[in-house]
């Protein structure tokens, strides 16, 4: 992050750029429905604008230390509509810009070869939903962050149901309620009761709840939040990403990886570090609860996830364990925990978008979806599994992979709160990464095909002496992006610390 | 002549029904409602900006002064609630041309006119008199007219319903009037703010039952739960037109007789003083929001639905006002708007659907996204608002509604008011699942094109709601200077 | 007491009477009747508001010193208006009902209704 | 004196009592009309007991009359027999009606003793006003028509809305409406009593000019003595009523056609929201009567009054016979 | 004076009695036709006799009119409405009950 800007750029007067942010896809969302005639032309919108967008995250980061706030207005006494940049929301706003394009690219491979219908549609709310994540990242209060919230609630809801079939339905209504429900339910009453108590929801340093209630309330409220964030997935309120699997892959990689799993971890982070404050939540241990809680996710949803046999519904589960990662850092409320979290943003973003385009590849390019089937599929589909090994390494956080700071981070954090139980806990959820991660490659690279057809694929009849399956991979455009992010999972490794000085800065940590 | 625009924006209406009945067509009469209630708007938009800033304006009819012979008082309160409905007239006349025609009898059609311009007359009556016994008038001329407005719906079922609302509804209106009987006899008077000054002290036994009479008579007329029985059959058979019209402001007006006969003539120190109105309040106005949007969930016709939920969301305003504090009126207030404008959009495009398929049964709807996409997204942005999205009009008042029940440490109600909102989650994600994520059934026959006037309608009334949820600083304001209105005590 | 009261109860009981037929019956023609009782018993609660002993109607007359109060026979001349417009609204209704359903039970046109069949 | 006075109450009462104890028990729906023809009927005398007239003469007028011409009208196209009420509908009806009545006699007993001139009624300042500044300020001998027509004249525009609604509404529910035209003379003359009933005709011939003049005297007598428009209109209504039923539907149609009717329904209401207008022209208050004649008010209060009780007994009798040609007319069809 | 009212008070003693028997015929009498005879009595002689005593207590000249007005009128019109009815019944096919059933 070396650019050289000239000093006016810095200047707060720029602040009109984070409106900027979320007005872009909202345009390619408004362009679309025009090309819905001209697949290309539709698709080459959408890469264009995913392109801008992802420049102009990068941009942002040279501005990470003005302190910019845009006032959009008031809608209500009280209820100000108002965007800030702060490191934190930068991070999870270059996370999903940069993704959007890849994804993208991805989707018109993997939309095309199972030609789906309502591909119009599926770019449009794609697009939609990235201006909600463009607008979680940059809320300046829990208002407009609940707003963008609900925003990308329902503009992932047609995704999910995309395929309009009975079980689509039946998964997005699960999909829609839970999130629905829970935000609704616990998070704006939440949001409501933080208002009565301090009269503001405003993001500021070191929170704004101090002082304003016991430490009672705030156990009862930071659980309010946590649980009415029903995009973060803490147990009990998991059921929605497993029944989201009906969607298509690429909204799978979205939902998963990029936008909305990460917006309700982030929203985790925003509450606990700018409305509670980790001094506040530290001192008075109303997060303890909440600490246990993330851990018993962590532990069981991993152990849910190896005994899963469906492919995609294995990663979900494993991203739920992933997730109450983010969590238990922000539950701890220690510097280097939250870190952690704001850095398992970025490398669980990589290495999980990895994991579910090689699912969607594999599904296209060998239409399997079990792990079961996938016996020997390592020689058809070198390039895939590869990139899936080194994903996979990533998230159990093995060194010298970008996953393996953040495990570091957090065990940091764990003693430093004066949690060294949780260091078994850690432990055990990584083993049982391995357990439910690593199969897959295994099986794929070492095990031979499951009824593989032994002369029949041979034009000539005598019997081979070596056989050399021929390379099917899934078309370019699925195969592209999936090395691009197995990539990243690697460079990321070397960017941590750039990626965390802004924030430890703001956080005021070494 | 703006010195007579309290009389005019009633007396116009009044005017035009006989009009209408003499002209004997169908576009002669709707000419006449459209500009008679073009007038009305006009001029109560008139009246709201002529207010002086806490005063209020009076005019006495007849030349008679206050306590013999009857005024008209506006303040604050009732000229926000003329331009409701007045509003709302305007809105059914660009809509009913077209949904009229195609629903009822070519040859009644005039009639059907006069009616909405008595229906119109009756509730601005209501909303602009000082006399006790004027609202009573007033009430039965709505009353009448609307029985009759439900009564032209196309099924049988309307006859049936007409007939339930018209036995109902004049047992409220008798209520009414007993209750009036009373304060009369206690106080020798009529006019309200002469009432107000002449009742005798809380601890009168013919006051307390003056005070039950007058809110279970008016709480029947805004189908307050447990005596909303007649409300979805009404709404629901009427002609479409009606049912917009209706749906946005006839409760409401009911609602607003009330405040003022509760505020205004009794005074908040006897009728909060006498009965516990504000618990009474809070359990029926919760009641109301859990049945009302339960009930919803369960419906298989669009405009039931719609009606049921009518239901529930009037328990959101009689929560605010029973609070008995500036910020619930405020909040009532604030829903009485959001909540009409967001209601007869919902009841326009259902109007629209009836036009073109017949009915507004759920199943019906299936996979009709791609056919009718304005027409759903209308649906959509409006169900949005009935549920309270942010940005949402819905939003804007169940917050203030919020807030004024946080400020009374309320927290049960709070609780009522979210379950609602998600049974609302509930019941307008359903519509909206059916309608997109359904493959259409049986043949698809091609949909004609949608009348522009009825679109227009919706639109408007969708980018208004929008509107109200995006800047709501001038309603806010507005619905603060109605609850000083009515808290400033005697008019 | 009983003297100062007996005329309110009385009409009270009428009321209590005419609101009965109205709500126990589910015949329409009979819940109109019941409805124009219960009306009428109001009206005599009003006009007996307007009663003063010693006093005849108030039409001014030199001879005469003691009226009663011209008021609520005012107001029930209106209501009195309202109700015949009531009843015949309602009759009115009754006919087409029994037009469409060949009943004017309700309870019966409500089955009719319930069932499947039913347009 | 007094005593006996509680004497007719009493006895009043209980016929009335009687009757509607009747209405609720019989199951023949047309002797539970005519009880409640009966009810009026008594109800009206017990009004002339408490000095009630013009009340009385209008009850007597509608309530024994239009409105039990109206029943029975619908019973005659509807059923006469109504159903054995079940006892599931009477237990709630019982609880509600009981209910209310232990509500009211709540109530009663803090309401002010009966028919006492230090009542809040009688003392409150509107009843000096109306009973002795109105002769100054109106000079109508007749208080209810003073106060009916000019100090409350808005209620009572009101009112002749009430009644038009009435009119449109049955109208658009039961009305033949123009493209059947109505039948002529001659043709099915409906509900009528044909042939030998010479005598009916007779008599109905005889009276029917008597009928028609006195609803005029009671129009315009209206000012001092018990009457007015409303009254009026009625029995002119009544009056064409019995026409109908001794010579025909198809006779009263052509006497008195329907079209007429129709544009008369609205001009007595325009006839009166028109004097209003007038009064607001003229730069007085709407229905400020004053205004008709600046030099001489109460001048200007007489000619108000009789302009808009011309109104009321236009809208009312053309209302009363739109009704029951609209009943009448429903049963020639069916 | 005194031979005026005592006039009119039997008058209307005599009218009260005449409608008591109708009522009481009303009750008592065998079947329809009868009854209606009964009732008639009741409306047409007693109500003119009371009628007729009332007009001997008459103090001004306007009551008198008025009240003799209503006696013509009662007089035309009792009579036809019995009629009337009993020319429906009749036309209805409604038998008169007669010989010794009717004094049962």
């Amino acid at each position: 992050m070396t650019l050289a800007l000239p000093a006016e750029w810095c200047a707060p007067e720029r602040a009109w750029v984070l409106p900027l942010a979320v007005l872009l896809p909202l345009l390619v969302a408004l362009v679309l429905p025009l090309l819905r005639r001209h697949p290309n032309a539709r698709e080459a919108a959408t890469l264009t604008g995913g392109l801008l967008l992802a420049l102009g995250a990068v941009l942002l980061w040279t501005l990470a230390e003005t302190p910019l706030r845009f006032s959009l207005w008031t809608w209500m006494p009280g209820l100000e509509l108002a965007f800030e940049l702060e490191p934190l929301g930068l991070i999870f706003a270059s996370v999903a810009a940069c993704l959007w394009p890849i994804t993208s690219l991805y989707a018109i491979g993997y939309l095309r070869s199972t030609d789906e219908r309502h591909q119009t549609r599926f770019y449009i709310c794609f697009a939609i939903a990235i201006a909600a994540a463009m607008g979680i990242a940059f809320a300046a209060n829990g208002i407009t962050l609940f707003l963008f919230y609900e925003m990308l609630t329902l503009a992932t809801w047609p995704l999910v149901a995309h395929k309009n079939t009975p079980e689509a339905q039946r998964g997005a209504r699960i999909y829609l309620a839970t999130l629905l429900l829970t935000s609704i339910g616990l998070f704006l009453p939440a949001l409501i009761w933080t208002y009565a108590l301090t009269g503001t929801t405003d993001f500021r340093d070191g929170g704004i709840l101090a002082g304003h209630a016991g430490p009672g309330t705030l156990a009862v409220l930071y659980a309010l939040f946590l649980f009415g964030i029903g995009k973060a997935a803490l147990m009990p309120v998991h059921r929605w990403l497993p029944a989201a699997m009906v969607a298509p892959t690429p909204v799978s990689a979205l939902l998963h990886a990029v936008a909305v799993v990460k917006a309700g971890v982030f929203t985790v982070l925003k509450v606990t570090i700018y409305l509670f404050g980790l001094d506040t939540l530290e001192v008075g241990g109303a997060a303890t609860p909440m600490i246990w809680m993330s851990a018993f996710t962590i532990v069981v949803a991993a152990a849910i996830a190896v005994r899963q046999d469906n492919l995609k519904a294995r990663l979900a589960y494993s991203t739920v364990s992933q997730l109450s990662y983010i969590v238990l850092g922000a539950a701890l409320a220690v510097p280097d925990a939250v870190l952690e979290g704001a850095l398992h943003i970025v490398t669980h973003a990589a290495g999980k978008i990895t994991l579910f385009f090689c699912a969607g590849a594999i599904y296209v390019a060998a239409h399997k979806t079990k792990v079961s089937e996938l016996d020997g599929l390592g020689a058809r589909m070198p390039f895939t599994f590869a990139a899936f090994s080194i994903a996979a390494m990533s998230i159990i956080g093995l060194p010298p992979l970008a996953g393996s700071w953040d495990k570091f981070l957090l065990m940091e954090g764990a003693v430093d709160a004066g949690w060294p139980v949780l260091m078994g806990v850690l432990l055990a959820s990584s083993l049982l990464s391995i357990a439910y991660l690593a199969p897959i490659p295994v099986r794929a690279f070492l095990l031979p095909e499951r009824g593989a057809p032994a002369a029949d694929d041979d034009p000539s009849g005598e019997a081979p002496v070596v056989r050399r399956p021929r390379i099917e991979e899934a078309p370019w455009t699925c195969l592209v992006p999936l090395c691009l992010t197995a990539a990243a999972c690697l460079v990321l490794f070397f960017f941590e610390d750039q990626l965390l000085t802004p924030l430890a800065a703001r956080l005021g940590a070494p | 002549m703006t010195a007579n625009l309290p009389a005019l924006q009633v007396l116009i209406p009044l005017l035009a029904a006989p009009l209408c009945v003499l002209l004997r067509t169908p576009n002669a009469a709707w000419a006449v409602f459209a500009a008679a209630s073009a007038c009305s708007f006009v001029f109560a938009i008139g009246l709201l900006l002529t207010l002086p800033a806490a005063g209020s304006i009076s005019y006495a009819m007849g030349g008679w002064p206050a306590p013999f012979g009857i005024v008209y008082v506006i303040d604050a309160a009732n000229a926000w609630m003329l331009v409701l409905v007045s509003g709302a007239a305007v809105a059914t006349a660009v809509y009913a041309r077209v949904s009229i025609a195609a629903e009822i009898e070519a040859r009644r059609i005039y009639l059907y006119y006069a009616c909405l311009c008595l229906c119109l007359t009756g509730l601005l009556g209501i909303v602009s008199t000082g006399d006790a016994f004027n609202i009573f008038v007033f009430l039965e001329i709505s009353s009448l007219s609307s029985y009759a407005l439900v009564a032209m719906g196309r099924s049988r079922r309307a006859l049936l319903s007409a007939f339930q609302y018209l036995v109902v509804g004049t047992i409220g209106g008798t209520f009414l009037l007993i209750g009036i009987g009373l304060a009369y006899a206690l106080t020798g008077t009529l006019n309200i703010a002469d009432l107000h000054a002449r009742l005798p002290g809380a601890d009168n036994r013919a006051l307390i039952a003056a005070i039950a009479f007058i809110g279970i008579g008016l709480s029947i007329k805004m189908a307050l739960v447990p005596l909303h029985a007649w409300l979805p059959g009404a709404y629901g058979e009427a002609p479409s037109a009606a049912s917009l019209f209706l749906a946005a402001c006839s409760t409401k007006v009911a609602v607003y007789a009330l405040l003022r006969f509760l505020f205004s003539a009794f005074g908040i120190e006897r009728s909060f003083a006498v009965l516990p109105l504000t618990q009474i309040g809070l359990l029926a106005g919760s009641l109301a929001m859990l049945v009302g949007a339960a009930m919803a969930c369960l419906q298989t016709d669009l405009k039931r639905l719609l009606a049921w939920s009518s239901i529930g969301q009037i328990g959101y305003i009689v929560a605010g006002f029973s609070l008995a504090t500036h910020d619930g009126l405020r909040a009532s207030f604030l829903h009485l708007l959001n909540h009409a404008v967001i209601k007869a959009a919902l009841f326009a495009v259902a109007g629209m659907l009836v036009l073109r398929l017949g009915s507004a049964r759920l199943e019906a709807l299936a996979g009709l996204r791609q056919r009718l996409p304005l027409v759903f997204a209308a649906l959509l942005l409006a169900g949005l608002g009935l549920i309270g999205m942010p940005l949402t009009a819905g939003f804007v008042s169940k917050w203030a509604l919020v807030q004024a029940l946080i400020a009374e440490a309320q927290w049960v109600i709070v609780g009522a008011v979210l379950v609602s909102s998600l049974l609302a989650v509930v019941y307008v994600g359903r519509v909206v699942e059916i309608a997109w994520f359904r493959e259409p059934s049986g043949a698809t026959t091609a949909i004609a094109p949608i009348p522009l006037s009825m679109q227009l309608v919706t639109w408007a009334l969708v980018l208004l709601s929008l509107w109200l949820g995006l800047d709501s600083a001038l309603p806010a304001q507005l619905a603060g200077n109605a609850a000083d209105a009515l808290l400033g005590g005697p008019r | 007491m009983i003297a100062s009261g007996y005329n309110y109860w009385m009409a009270m009981a009428l009321l209590i009477v005419g609101l009965y037929i109205l709500m126990s019956h589910a015949n329409m023609v009979k819940k109109l009747l019941g409805l124009s009782v219960f009306q009428m018993a109001v009206f005599m609660l009003y006009i007996s508001l307007g009663k003063v002993r010693f006093g005849t109607a108030p039409i001014l007359d030199s001879s005469i010193t003691v009226y009663s109060h011209p008021l609520p026979h005012v107001l029930i001349l209106t209501a009195i208006v309202v109700g015949i417009a009531t009843t015949a609204l309602g009759l009115a209704l009754v006919v087409r009902i029994h037009e469409a359903y060949g009943t004017t039970d309700e309870d019966e046109a409500l089955a009719l209704d319930r069932k499947p069949d039913a347009p | 004196m007094i005593g006996n006075v509680i004497l007719v109450d009493i006895a009043l009462f209980a016929i009335l009592l009687a009757a509607a104890l009747g209405i609720a028990h019989t199951r023949s729906l047309y002797s539970a009309a005519m009880l409640a023809g009966l009810f009026s009927l008594t109800c009206a005398s017990l009004f002339v007991v408490q000095d009630a007239v013009d009340v009385a003469f209008t009850e007597a007028a509608v309530g024994a009359g239009m409105s039990t011409v109206l029943f029975l009208g619908t019973l005659a196209l509807t059923h006469s027999r109504e159903r054995v009420t079940p006892p599931t509908r009477r237990v709630p009806a019982l609880l509600v009606a009981v209910g209310t009545g232990v509500l009211l006699i709540y109530a009663s007993l803090d309401l002010p003793p009966y028919a006492d001139p230090a009542n809040p009624v009688q003392q409150h300042p509107l009843t000096e006003r109306y009973l002795q500044t109105s002769q100054q300020e109106i000079g109508v001998p007749n208080v209810v028509t003073a106060v009916l027509a000019s100090y409350r004249g808005f209620d009572t525009l009101g009112e002749v809305a009430v009644i038009f609604t009435a009119g449109v509404a049955v109208l658009m529910l039961l009305g033949r409406l123009r493209g059947n035209a109505a039948g002529s003379p001659g043709t099915a003359p409906a509900g009528g009593l044909q042939g030998e009933h010479r005598v009916l005709r007779v008599v109905a011939k005889l009276l029917m000019p008597f009928i028609l003049l006195f609803a005029l005297y009671v129009q315009f007598h209206g000012d001092f003595g018990p009457g007015g428009g409303f009254q009026a209109g009625v029995i002119f209504a009544a009056g064409i009523v019995l026409y109908t039923l001794v010579f025909g539907l198809g006779h009263a149609r052509a006497v008195v056609t329907p079209g007429i009717l129709r544009m008369l329904l609205p001009l007595g209401l325009l006839l009166y929201a028109g004097v209003g207008v007038a009064t607001l022209l003229l730069g007085g208050a709407f229905l400020d009567y004053n205004a008709l004649s600046p030099q001489d008010p109460v001048q200007g209060q007489h000619l108000g009054i009789l302009l808009v009780e011309a109104g009321v007994g236009i809208t009312v009798a053309a209302a009363m016979i739109l009704l029951f040609y609209a009943f009448a007319g429903r049963g020639a069809r069916s | 004076m005194t031979v005026v009212l005592v006039a009119s008070w039997a008058l209307i003693t005599a009218g009260a009695v005449l409608a008591l028997t109708g009522a009481l015929g009303l009750f008592r009498l065998p079947d329809f036709y009868t009854r209606t005879h009964a009732a008639s009595i009741t409306d047409s002689a007693g109500a003119s006799l009371l009628l007729l005593g009332l007009l001997l207590q008459a103090e001004s000249f306007a009551v008198g009119i008025r009240l003799l007005l209503i006696m013509l009128f009662l007089l035309f019109t009792s009579p036809t409405a019995a009629h009337a009815l009993a020319q429906a019944a009749l036309k209805d096919g409604l038998k008169p009950v007669l010989g010794r059933a009717a004094r049962r």
